[in-house]
């Protein structure tokens, strides 16, 4: 009877533990999908396979999935990387965002794991849940299926290049390079470009005349994935506390002239 | 003497090595001569006294049977001689000694699946085998071949959970896990107890068809051969791959799987060349080519008569010989240019060494089958013992792979001496060398048969030359079929595990309509 | 009607396989794979199951109807090969996740495909 | 992530749902083996001495699977081993993008109550283990399951002290050699029993069974086994604790 039943369990739990959102999850699922096998085993006369099962089966194998896949101990952050905002300088990172987040991390008792990406591949990999948090000039027009933190610092848009040209302004995020590549062989396209990586493009890339301010404001963000609520309110508080003790004016100031 | 000694030595050998930790390449070659001898011994045995059977430790109803007889003494051949010639090969390389620890267990769970005449055995071993040879693909740990290699893992899994179903169906049918008991109690079988055969056979043959790399159920080997070091290539392209054979060899004798072993054939063959002759990666094509070379062996078996089953054997030999050759050479080739792509091989020939310019130019014509050369005998015996249908089939694949290889055959084609080659073209030689033997192995595996007449061996001779000819010709003057596209997409991971799926299905309805 | 065990093994391997297809994630593609040699183990231990529950291991005086030992012995090997397995596919996806942030089978693909072909 | 169901899907479920019922069609109401198991279990204890027939199996009958089986995790171990050693992977794969910014948090367990209840379950789980192979020639357990067990037991150390801590005391160099120097001492023994044609116990005669001299040599197999795959099992444990897994 105890059989019959643990039977027809099995296939729900596995069901359940495969159709998981958090790799966690399932594999705690499957921890114990093992354990009900092993009572199966035991009830069907096999014994030895059920401490076999146990031991090996639903004690290491779960163990050494868990100590692959977690994640406590450390924020990991996709950043685009941005001159003023989020930069990597032989080996160290400097930057306002990394200061904010480095903060957050130590205040949380966080190790801070940072990779670097193209601007699309941050938002999709913090959408996917391969980063927890995603940085390096992030502005709204990003913020595909992710949450968005409030602005720390306010930026504007412009529009560069392609004097004479009718088109659209494309909106570029790309490397900077690519872009100062473009503009260098005077792509007939406008770019769309927000302040801090119109600075760190630096005058002559671009030239003076072919700027153009963007009348709406716009303001960077970081970017939490979705189902990281608790994770984008304590970031959020983090950033509010920041600005309110004047912390943030004082970062700012020392990276933004 | 215990057959299991030979297997024993080697994997004795690759503990040690790791025990120590130094001087691994010694230990190595030591084993491997060792080894060697002992299988040496017991082809001697065979020779003289036909197979020897042993049932380990005198356990007869549950026991492992080992049998040395003339398949395996084909494959313990050039088990031991493809061994040999790698390990010459990455003598100098300063490996480290993990890879001589896997080397060695890799050639001792190879010997043991040679002799290995119990399911489950075949089973632990294949596993072996996958766990080595995927260690050995990413050994240089580039995130390609990790991923080549984490792929082949998954696929190769999931076909011997697909095997081990079969296992347990035959098991529970016949309550014995020897080919040989098994073998007995379905012959004794009437029609109405037999309906579970044919799904048995198919997933035991889709299960094995994964290692043995049959088209659609291998489409991780070429990601896999193609991104491994040129020495593991050669074993996995020249062995691992064979032992699948051999297991498909093995069970063809029990179970009802002749015809759709040929049409896997075709299969394999027709598409693994197909691939071959679009490929500009030399490694990637040789890898299709072994696919595409899977179906002779594979037809050969099919056929199902001795001849044929002789012809198997040789060309089992004589492949494992120049496969092994044109992966070292492509290998060394690349290695001085920096690439392996074909256009580079070809437009930069006259830097490959002279010795391995050689060793292309025999490996190319030995697999395209020129008349007296390595495959040329085995391919002699294959035609024999076919029917008509099949002689068709194999001629067409002899002139597929001549296409194929007009593609490298240039890069052969060039003066100059080049530089000297890092091993001393050791290797080259025991391959090289070695091929002339197949010619004489026919003594071992079919005493007192021959193939025909001497005029017989002309006139076929004749023919090879003809289509070596016109399919140089064609791959040389139509570089336009090097252009046509074909499907990429089956190479990922999802589509693979669907398209090996639905080879148990292939499998299934040949055998189904096929069977009396 | 063979047992039921061996019907929830068919099941489970369904459930596997459709895992390892539709999910993209690496990880629990390698944990619908351990669910998939799951399967063959039950399907092994459970064959036999309707004749006898009874352990193969008998004090000698005892001797009554017992269950196949050989199924048994068979699957002790099952099992740890698929650990080994795991543990080694295990260790590659972590150093994939290293090298791309990520452990989508798909995107590894790309670009993986990008580096090779660059 | 659920998403809609594609071909893809539908096609997965469909072949293996086949195989899944070609299966269930074709699976006999009763094993085969299982109609001789009793004869089977009784020749077994007769010829090895151990009241544990799974264990005559595992260790005498089919020992060549075993001894392959050893060599399985062996080989695991060895590339777990390869691929997480210093220095990492493929370090001439470009530049690294990551950067590892604070020191590293040491410790798994920080909670005082795990890491003392994990003092206190060291023992008795570490006991088990060894109990497990010791009698796993008469009762239910084994080298492998026993070996697995000690490997968690020491885990439950490691979260109690540090696992740095622990691995300070095993030399992960020394480890290795010992590891491989068991499965050479496992693989050797077997090679000499299968050349003098040793008993079907092993090299030690059958004892009265039931007794823990009953199956002769198997009690020593058990034990190799069970230091063996301890000592790896140790080590998956060990290198993915250090690894600090990234997924």
């Amino acid at each position: 009877m105890i059989l019959l039943v643990l039977l027809i369990v099995l296939p729900l739990v596995a069901a359940f533990a495969l159709s998981r959102h958090r790799p966690l999850t399932g594999i705690i699922a499957m921890g114990v999908l093992s354990f009900l096998l092993a009572a199966v085993y035991a009830l069907q006369g096999a014994p030895d396979v059920a401490v076999a099962e146990a031991a090996i089966g639903a004690a290491l194998v779960t163990l050494i999935y868990v100590l692959a896949v977690r994640r406590a101990g450390r924020l990991v952050v996709a950043a685009c990387d941005v001159p003023t905002l989020f930069h990597r300088e032989g080996t160290r990172l400097v930057g306002l965002e990394y200061e904010i987040l480095a903060g957050f991390a130590h205040e949380e008792h966080l190790e801070l794991m940072v990779h670097f990406a193209s601007p699309e591949e941050v938002a999709d990999t913090v959408q996917s849940g391969d980063a927890e948090v995603g940085a390096g000039g992030m502005l709204p027009a990003d913020q595909h299926g992710c949450l968005a933190t409030q602005a720390h610092l306010a930026t504007a848009l412009f529009v560069i290049g392609g004097e004479g040209s009718d088109s659209p302004p494309t909106w570029r995020r790309d490397d900077l390079d690519q872009v100062s590549e473009m503009l260098r062989h005077e792509v007939r396209t406008p770019i769309t470009i927000d302040l801090a990586r119109c600075l760190a493009l630096g005058g002559d890339a671009i030239g003076s005349d072919g700027v153009q301010r963007l009348s709406e404001p716009s303001a960077y963000r970081f970017l939490v994935a979705e189902d990281r609520k608790e994770l984008h309110r304590k970031l959020d508080r983090y950033v509010d506390q920041l600005r309110s003790s004047g912390e943030l004016d004082v970062l700012i100031r020392r990276h933004v002239r | 003497m215990t057959l299991v000694a030979a297997p024993l030595v080697s994997v004795i050998g690759g503990a040690i090595c790791l025990m120590m930790g130094r001087r691994s390449r010694w230990i190595a070659a030591f084993t491997w001569a060792i080894s060697t001898g002992l299988v040496a011994y017991w082809i001697g045995v065979v020779a003289r006294l036909g197979p020897v059977h042993e049932t380990l430790g005198g356990w007869d109803s549950v026991g492992i049977s080992l049998v040395m007889d003339r398949p395996a003494v084909a494959f313990l051949l050039i088990e031991q001689l493809l061994t040999g010639a790698v390990l010459a090969y990455s003598w100098r390389s300063e490996l480290r000694s993990a890879f001589y620890a896997l080397f060695l267990v890799l050639a001792g769970a190879v010997t043991a699946l040679c002799m290995s005449v119990d399911m489950f055995n075949i089973y632990v071993l294949l596993e072996l085998l996958t766990l080595t040879s995927f260690l050995l693909v990413a050994y240089e740990r580039r995130p390609v071949q990790i991923w080549a290699s984490l792929k082949y893992l998954l696929l190769a899994s999931l076909g011997m959970s697909i095997y081990l179903f079969g296992v347990a169906l035959v098991y529970a049918h016949t309550g014995s896990l020897g080919l040989q008991q098994v073998g007995d109690h379905l012959a004794s079988l009437t029609a109405a107890e037999a309906g579970w055969i044919p799904v048995a056979a198919s997933l035991i043959t889709a299960g094995i068809a994964v290692k043995a790399g049959v088209f659609l159920y291998s489409l991780w080997l070429p990601a896999a051969h193609g991104s491994a070091s040129a020495g593991v290539s050669a074993l996995l392209s020249g062995l691992v791959i064979k032992m699948g054979v051999l297991a498909l060899l093995r069970f063809s004798f029990i179970l009802p799987i002749q015809h759709a072993l040929t049409v896997l054939g075709v299969m394999t063959g027709l598409m693994g060349a197909l691939y071959a002759i679009v490929e500009t990666d030399a490694k990637k094509m040789l890898a299709f080519s072994t696919l595409s070379q899977v179906g002779y062996l594979l037809i050969g078996i099919g056929a199902g008569s001795e001849a044929s089953r002789v012809g198997v054997l040789m060309y089992v030999v004589a492949h494992g010989m120049f496969k092994g050759l044109l992966f070292l050479a492509v290998g060394d080739a690349g290695q001085r240019l920096g690439s392996t792509e074909l256009s580079v091989l070809r437009a930069r020939r006259h830097e490959i060494p002279a010795a391995t310019r050689a060793a292309l130019l025999v490996g190319c014509a030995a697999i395209a089958g020129f008349p007296f050369v390595g495959g040329f005998w085995a391919k002699e015996w294959l035609l024999q013992g076919s029917p008509p249908l099949q002689q068709a089939l194999l001629w067409l694949l002899m002139f597929c792979t001549t296409v194929v290889f007009s593609k490298l055959l240039p890069a052969g084609l060039a003066r100059g001496r080049g530089g000297g080659v890092r091993h001393g073209g050791i290797p080259y030689v025991m391959l090289g060398a070695g091929m002339p033997l197949v010619f004489m192995l026919s003594r071992i595996l079919a005493p007192g048969q021959a193939t025909g007449t001497a005029d017989a061996t002309l006139v076929q001779a004749g023919w090879s030359l003809g289509v070596v000819a016109v399919g140089t010709f064609v791959g040389v003057k139509f570089r336009v079929l090097q252009r046509m596209r074909v499907p990429r997409s089956v190479f990922r991971i999802e589509e693979s595990v669907l398209v090996m799926l639905f080879g148990v299905f292939v499998v299934l309805a040949v055998v189904l309509v096929t069977s009396p | 009607m063979p047992p039921i065990g061996v019907a929830v093994a068919a099941v489970l391997f369904v459930i596997g396989v459709g895992a390892l297809v539709i999910r993209r994630d690496l990880v629990f593609k390698l944990l619908a794979l351990g669910l998939i040699n799951s399967s063959t183990i039950l399907l092994l231990i459970s064959l036999d199951a309707q004749r006898s529950t009874m352990a193969p291991i008998v004090p000698p005086s005892v001797m009554t109807d017992v269950a196949d030992p050989l199924p048994q012995a068979l699957v002790l090997a099952a099992i740890v090969i698929s650990f080994a397995i795991l543990a080694l596919a295990l260790v590659f996806v972590m150093v994939l996740a290293e090298r791309y942030h990520t452990t989508d089978a798909l995107r590894i693909e790309r670009a993986v495909a990008r580096e090779t072909k660059p | 992530m659920m998403r809609r169901p594609r071909l893809n899907t539908i096609l997965a479920v469909a072949l293996a749902g086949g195989i899944a019922g070609l299966l269930l069609w074709s699976a006999p109401e009763a094993s085969r083996g299982g109609a001789v198991a009793t004869e089977r279990v009784r020749e077994l204890i007769a010829s090895t001495g151990a009241s544990n027939s799974v264990c005559s199996i595992v260790l005498g009958a089919r020992l060549l699977d075993t001894l392959f089986e050893v060599l399985v995790f062996s080989v695991a171990v060895l590339g777990v081993r390869w691929m997480l050693e210093r220095g990492g992977p493929d370090p001439s794969a470009g530049e690294p993008r990551t950067h590892s910014v604070l020191a590293p948090v040491a410790e798994i367990a920080e909670s005082d109550v795990v890491r003392r209840s994990a003092y206190l379950l060291f023992p008795p789980v570490t006991l088990l283990g060894i109990y497990l192979a010791v009698f796993g020639h008469l009762s239910p357990g084994g080298g492998f399951g026993g070996g697995a067990v000690a490997a968690s037991g020491l885990l439950l150390v490691a979260v109690a002290v540090g696992a740095q801590t622990v691995a300070r005391r095993f030399h992960e160099q020394a480890l290795a050699r010992l590891e491989w120097g068991v499965v050479a001492v496992i693989l050797g023994i077997a090679l000499v029993s299968f050349l003098l044609g040793a008993p079907k116990s092993g090299l030690l005669p059958a004892g009265v069974p039931g007794e823990l001299t009953g199956g002769g040599w198997l009690l020593v197999y058990n034990l190799l086994i069970a230091i063996k795959v301890f000592l790896g099992g140790w080590a998956i444990i060990h290198l993915f604790i250090e690894h600090r897994g990234e997924i």
